[in-house]
């Protein structure tokens, strides 16, 4: 019915925002597969919170080094330039507001910028948040990656998040298997349809009133 | 002269009460304090609090612990992970008790206890329901939740030199937790690799000084260095990668 | 390519206008920027308001700063020395606003201001005058007032090597307020001594990660070192040691 | 009239109270007379709050560095075991309560602890606290280190500071030049009177109703 761009094209339209020179945190799961697309003439420098800057892809396996992990506990690499630090330095810097982008993935995202993305909420699992919060709250750009509706349907952008929140007005920008959506202070307004999805089309996927991004 | 150092992990952790708080350094496996953890199963105290970012890993170090039902409660950020199932068994059967802190909360509080914060306003978790309860304020326009420090009776801490002072360095991300929980104890119980000479760590670049540290044992170098060159040939949970494959799981 | 390193001081300090909050590292002479701010004198920005631990030695660095009436108020713990002459005039003429913040409080606020701390309880300064009007609470039977943290506009820190990403080591007791102030500044410019390859400082022995600077000018070797060697042969200004027994005072 | 013993002595008797092991901070002036005296067969470790724990004894002019230096900003060494940290860390170790002892100068002592040392409140007077306000409440055991008297006769040992708080009942234990004081919950116990001054004699010289010391 409507296009949808798959994981590895999401990941390589996030990281055509990604400025050279930006410090970046992407989150455990789909998120690090932007990595795998910033380009490699251009030195963009990525954080793991459990205490590396300059952190590089992973290494081959027997190259595998136990001490040195992303925040998913994958194994990963410094790069020439790379420094580590304890973790309340690490989330100072989140914290802070140092990291120019941070890319999570999420459960739903309100029209006010609301994130739910560390819990349903369902009975009997297990919480576990992790720096999902101190993220959400710390860097100047928080950029969703999700696809745009749950396997049954629904959409993840919503009026109001129905999960518990991991951080209250903190996403800038949405970007989803079928559009990439502008968080405003009107609401979700549409910065870029993929293939024959329009504004039309989304709004009626979402339920929700959106409105054409301004260019910036 | 002053020697923090002991002779053996068993020594190190002696005199841990039942119902401690103990901190327990680590991410994931990085840096987890397994040979300290050990001697403490042996050593038998139980009823304790766990401090850690995580709940243990496989059947080894804390979740060998935990599988001891030494453990009453554990404050931590990410206790669910995919090699979990010791943990989420004690939970899932009410038989542990679960304190969730958002990571950067849970770091900032144990610094604090370290440098003597009364409490702090953070700007993690405002809004969710972990700040339920907290004392909020709006500041120049952000709002915050109020945190206290978290403290420890003991902290249980992985390093990968130290020396009779107990000046520390650490490697790589092994670091993360280990250089707050060292301030945040009454009783810093510190593994090393190897002891040092007094005065081979350079003093700029030592992490943790020796005043935050109490004890320290040198455990032997881990199987992925040989002395102090990286030789590799480990997968991630440090098993030798021969035997990971043909084994399955052991330590 | 990121490339933080400017071609000279000039350059380093352009942009600075007017009225702007500039932290200043520094323990006495002991690492101030002292090469920057002869270079924001040069540059003619003018009503600021500098943070620093003191207010100037002789005449040299913030001295002449001072000197130049560029400076409304400066925020420090401890501006009255032997040697600061060119601040005790102002003050006492009332050219030059003055606020005292006790030293751990000035190094906690500037931490928190890097850390995104809206605001601390702290013990110091409980029942002095240093601590009226502000709120006051007891936690956990300790007596605490709630401090708030200090930003910058600018920090002016000086470092011994750095590279072309920012990552900086510091010299002995010359690192004091440096790591903090390139954390709480909008904008962080540091000198050094030597600008080394991406890639030659250590990642484990690293002190302020590039991420909190900005701008990073070589200022040459400081004179009592050669090849990164200490050589000797000056004062505790830094003058060579004839020079200083014969002149008297010059730098 | 009274036995006064001299500063050098004073600091002899502060450095035989200091154990061996101990992490010390010597405030600025004559306290730091006390680290002439520490037994040289014995490690104690001091501090300085501008960045350096195993601060070592002053260079000769040949090794000098203009880059280690003391709170006082004098030329100090560095010894093996030393290490060096920033000024965040420095008061950290302060204020959470790590340093064993610390050792300060006086204008006034409370007979509740309080300390009066950084400022005589005079009209004119350029107001510079440092670390005083830190070390105060910082440190395990605060010891005061001063004359019993100021130059025109009045007991530095008071009822009440009517100089200007460095902190409020944060004072362990008074070393001065006629006798040692311990600060009680009853006020100020003679632990141990140099020379002919005994408890009456010096009860008459401050004023104070003076209690004999515990041991402990």
């Amino acid at each position: 019915m409507s296009t949808r761009i798959s994981r590895d094209e999401l990941a390589r339209r996030i990281a055509a925002d990604i400025r050279e020179g930006s410090y970046v945190n992407l989150g455990i799961g789909a998120p690090t597969l932007v990595a795998n697309f910033l380009p490699e003439d251009q030195e963009i420098i990525l954080h793991t919170e459990n205490g590396l800057l300059g952190m590089g892809q992973a290494p081959d396996a027997d190259h595998v080094d136990p001490d040195l992990i992303n925040a998913g506990k994958q194994a990963v690499t410094a790069l020439p330039g790379a420094a580590y630090f304890h973790h309340a330095d690490s989330f100072g810097m989140m914290r802070g507001g140092h990291l120019d982008v941070c890319v999570l993935g999420a459960f739903q995202v309100s029209q006010t910028g609301d994130l739910a993305n560390w819990s349903t909420g369902a009975p009997g699992s297990i919480p576990a948040v992790g720096g999902a919060m101190d993220l959400a709250i710390g860097a100047k750009a928080v950029y969703v990656m999700t696809d745009l509706l749950t396997k049954t349907g629904e959409s993840k952008l919503v009026v109001e998040c129905s999960y518990p929140l991991t951080g209250v007005g903190c996403v800038t920008r949405v970007y989803t298997d079928h559009a990439v959506f502008d968080v405003t202070p009107d609401g979700f307004a549409l910065r870029e349809a993929f293939g024959d999805n329009t504004l039309e089309s989304l709004s009626e996927l979402t339920g929700l009133t959106l409105a054409a991004a301004k260019e910036n | 002269m002053i020697d923090k150092t002991v002779p053996d992990a068993e020594t190190a952790v002696s005199g841990i009460p039942d119902g401690s708080t103990v901190m327990m350094g680590g991410f994931g496996r990085a840096g987890q304090p397994v040979e300290l953890i050990d001697a403490l199963i042996a050593q038998g105290a139980g009823d304790l609090t766990i401090v850690a970012n995580n709940a243990g890993n496989g059947d080894t170090g804390l979740a060998a612990l935990l599988a001891a039902k030494r453990v009453r409660k554990i404050i931590c950020s990410f206790p669910r992970q995919h090699d979990s199932w010791v943990f989420d068994g004690l939970y899932r059967a009410g038989e542990i008790e679960l304190e969730i802190v958002p990571q950067g909360n849970l770091a900032e509080r144990i610094r604090a206890a370290g440098a003597g914060i009364g409490a702090f306003f953070s700007p993690t978790g405002v809004g969710t329901e972990l700040a339920e309860g907290k004392e909020a304020r709006t500041i120049e326009g952000r709002d915050y939740v109020l945190e206290y420090p978290i403290r420890a009776d003991f902290a249980l801490v992985s390093a990968l030199k130290g020396d009779r002072w107990g000046n520390l360095v650490y490697r790589e991300t092994a670091r993360n937790f280990g250089p707050i929980m060292a301030s945040a104890a009454t009783t810093t119980i510190v593994q090393v690799d190897e002891i040092v000479p007094l005065g081979s760590l350079d003093p700029e670049t030592v992490v943790t000084p020796g005043i935050f540290v109490d004890r320290v044992v040198a455990v032997g170098e881990r199987i992925w260095l040989d002395d102090g060159t990286f030789i590799g040939g480990v997968d991630l949970e440090g098993r030798p990668v021969e035997s990971a494959l043909s084994e399955g799981s052991a330590r």
